[in-house]
């Protein structure tokens, strides 16, 4: 593969790489796991990443409820929350410690 | 000119979708061991096929989105590909089953082996897949199987003890000589009937394919509304018969000769006529929604175009997804399973995948990115919460009933 | 975790439900005996039954072919499940000795309708179907009795 | 906008400017621009990506499959740039037609070797369609 990567702009990376990896904090202490990342901006001006979900565990996605919006029916939701423990929480992009 | 087509989408998703093998099998054979002590099931699984039609049909006409891409979006990649296998499996049995039904129908009108009629169906649903224009296949096959109801005219014209019936329906326990093990196995089984996976994604991808407006969600919703519950009443034709018939001297449904043997009873030559005719447009056509199904499910999961109206050269893959899916059918009748034991297994694995395929819909009918102020109300809501959980039981239940009573045994 | 914790959760309840089911069935070898007398007398009187319930002449040829090759094979599959079979125990002798008479007088029977029919002959099709009659009786009593 | 990479783009159905369909959004290529920022730059489809994305035996299968079938130069999944599309929403929209992009091998190879072979492949059903 490694023809692929040459004609890649330099230090581009997949977010299929970035998701399901442990995110750490500034001070190492690990925070989670990385549920998605979030970007701001649009289209034009361009998508910056702003922050990462981190989620307990390694739980990628569960039918969108990884999101902050309520969407499905209470127990649906409640249950997700269940299965999700806590909250999932939002952290900002650059309270990560970028060396992982 | 739309509104008859619409109409008539309605009408053959109704019996084409819900009078299939499946409905066959298992109303003849439920009516012969349990008379009507598990008629309930008939309308909880038509409540149900309406409250997740209609979802599906609103997030098709609002998000433009068919039922096997949400599945993957929502359940991600890996849980989306066991998702996919477990409803192409489903979705590919069925269409075995269905053409072994159609053969089966032949059979009784030609006498000759219906092993014989499984090359020559398979071929004949394929040239109708590939030349025919949708909505040819669609009329042929959606009025002809009107004439499954022949099998209710035997019943109203026959001598039926409607008390007795009735009496039965109203004491929803085993019968005499039966357990609740293959009590609830055959509720399950008939459950399945009623919801089979591929009628919603017919149902979705019409609804995609046709771009449905408001206009035609509302015509879309009439059809579902009136043409579900048409086909459950075409379907306890058969359990009606089998329960005066069979139940009472204690002889059990195993061939769909027997099942369709009531309607020559009481209205003769022309009754089985219309009866066998009646089997063979349902499963016919019943076999052209799961051809198209089959290859709906690999096609959205992968994003490649798809559809009914798209001409071959335009949808490469899809079109070779049906193909091979029509040819894997042949098959596996051809290792001389019998296609009625078939349907029975196909409809116990079916109850199995049907939470992968109801939840995410139920998910994304609340999703306001995708419906807007279209999402559900309290009241859809309410029968997809109350229908998830019953589902989820059934396909928990599903494989050690299947053990326990040995296939039904 | 939770997911974990449900998954066992679920695996012991469905173990416990089979397992119960194969404890109860003290020797395996006479219930399963038990079982395929009960479906043999079944098959046979869904065969048999069935061909008296289709012999008047109002239904198509075709269908009669179809219809008396289904009951044909049930019957014989019938017949050839009990005679492959060794009793495992005198309780199971005894089913076997009064399921083969009926097993044998049905293949008779069944044979003497579709002559009957052969031929148009009315009393001797009315003689084949009270004679089935009372067989089907006795088929249903067997399977109700060895349940 | 806020946009939510893996809910709202990962594993979305792209649409051309016609509605016509192009895949999925298999993964997402991220780069650090010159201002040292790391924003989105081209959506990635192609069997090959999607398969490395699902992970374990089976996908390294498909992905080696994949690459074994690539053909076109230059190598690598098919590359949407970020600038090309229109709109996100149910489903990607971009602002080009599917012509102009790489067509995925098994599609041209599909329709060349089993579709054309069959007479009536580029009949259009519908072409009456009323």
């Amino acid at each position: 593969m490694n023809d692929q990567a040459a004609n890649d702009s330099v230090g581009s990376i997949r977010a299929g790489d970035l998701i399901g990896r442990p995110a750490y904090g500034r001070g190492g202490n690990r925070l989670g796991t990385i549920a998605d990342l979030i970007v701001d901006g649009d289209i034009r001006t361009g998508l910056r990443v702003t922050g990462v979900v981190v989620a307990r565990r390694p739980w990628g996605r569960l039918l969108g409820y990884e999101r902050e919006q309520a969407t499905g029916p209470w127990l649906l939701q409640a249950l997700a929350r269940v299965v999700m423990h806590r909250r999932v929480r939002t952290i900002r992009w650059d309270e990560l410690d970028h060396a992982g | 000119m739309k509104r008859l087509l619409g109409v008539t989408l309605g009408i053959l998703t109704a019996i084409g979708g819900f009078v299939d093998i499946g409905d066959i099998v298992a109303n003849s054979e439920i009516g012969a061991r349990f008379g009507t002590a598990l008629f309930w099931v008939l309308p909880v699984g038509v409540i149900g096929i309406c409250v997740y039609a209609e979802m599906c049909g609103r997030v098709a006409a609002h998000a433009g989105r068919p039922v096997f891409d949400l599945v993957r979006e929502r359940l991600g990649p890996r849980v989306g590909l066991a998702n996919l296998s477990g409803s192409y499996l489903v979705t590919l049995m069925t269409l075995a089953a269905e053409i072994g039904g159609v053969a089966l129908a032949v059979q009784l009108l030609s006498g000759i082996d219906y092993v014989l009629w499984v090359p020559a169906v398979a071929v004949a649903l394929w040239l109708g897949l590939w030349r025919l224009r949708f909505e040819t296949l669609e009329r042929l096959f959606g009025l002809t199987g009107l004439a499954l109801v022949v099998l209710l005219v035997a019943l109203i014209a026959g001598d039926t003890p409607w008390s007795q019936l009735a009496g039965q329906a109203l004491d929803p326990v085993p019968t005499e000589g039966e357990d609740w093990n293959s009590y609830w196995y055959f509720a399950i089984a008939l459950f399945a009937s009623a919801m089979t996976p591929y009628e919603v994604f017919f149902f979705s991808s019409g609804g995609v394919e046709e771009h449905w407006t408001r206009k035609d969600l509302l015509l879309a919703r009439a059809n579902a509304f009136i043409g579900f519950p048409l086909g459950g009443l075409l379907a306890f034709g058969f359990m009606g018969t089998a329960a005066v018939f069979f139940y009472p001297n204690g002889i059990s449904v195993s061939t769909l000769g027997q099942a369709v043997l009531p309607a020559g009873l009481v209205l003769g030559k022309i009754g089985l006529a219309c009866a066998i005719l009646g089997v063979f447009a349902a499963t016919f056509g019943a076999a052209v929604e799961t051809g198209l199904s089959s290859g709906y499910t690999v096609a959205q999961y992968f994003g490649w175009g798809w559809g009914k109206y798209v001409p071959p050269r335009r949808a490469a893959r899809f079109h070779t997804v049906v193909l091979l899916s029509i040819l894997a059918s042949v098959a596996l009748l051809l290792t001389m399973i019998d296609p009625i034991q078939l349907t029975e297994y196909t409809l116990i694995l079916s109850a199995v995948v049907l939470p992968l395929t109801y939840l995410p819909i139920l998910v994304v009918a609340n999703d306001r990115d995708y419906l807007g102020d279209r999402v559900n109300g309290k009241l859809a809501n309410f029968f997809g919460m109350v229908y998830l959980v019953v589902i989820v039981v059934a396909a928990v239940a599903a494989i050690p009933l299947m053990i326990v009573t040995g296939g039904g045994q | 975790m939770a997911a974990r914790r449900w998954s066992i959760v679920i695996v012991v309840v469905l173990a416990v439900w089979m397992g119960g089911y194969a404890l109860l069935s003290r020797d395996p070898d006479a219930v399963a005996y038990r079982e395929s007398c009960v479906q043999s007398a079944q098959s046979t009187l869904d065969g048999l039954g069935t061909a008296r319930m289709a012999t008047d002449d109002g239904l198509l040829s075709s269908y009669r072919t179809a219809l008396d090759d289904d009951a044909q094979k049930l019957i014989a599959q019938a017949r050839g499940q009990i005679a492959g079979q060794v009793p495992p125990d005198s309780r199971s002798a005894q089913r076997r000795d009064a399921l083969l008479p009926l097993l044998d007088e049905a293949e008779r029977a069944y044979a003497d309708l579709m002559r009957s029919q052969a031929d148009h002959d009315g009393a001797a099709r009315q003689r084949a179907t009270d004679r089935i009659r009372t067989l089907e009786d006795q088929l249903r009593d067997f399977v109700d009795g060895n349940r | 906008m806020r946009v939510f990479l893996g809910f709202d783009l990962l594993d979305r159905q792209i649409l051309d400017s016609e509605g016509l369909p192009v895949g999925n959004v298999d993964d997402i290529e991220l780069a650090v621009g010159e201002d040292g920022v790391l924003s989105v730059t081209a959506l990635l489809v192609g069997a090959q990506v999607w398969g490395t994305r699902l992970g374990g035996r089976l996908g390294d299968t498909i992905a080696g499959m994949a690459a074994r079938m690539q053909r076109r130069t230059p190598a690598g999944p098919i590359r949407i740039p970020i600038d090309q599309v229109r709109e996100t929403g149910a489903a990607v929209t971009l602002a080009i037609s599917r012509d102009l992009l790489v067509e995925p091998e098994l599609e041209t190879w599909l329709r060349e070797h089993v579709i054309v072979r069959i007479p009536g492949a580029s009949a259009d059903p519908e072409a009456d369609k009323s």
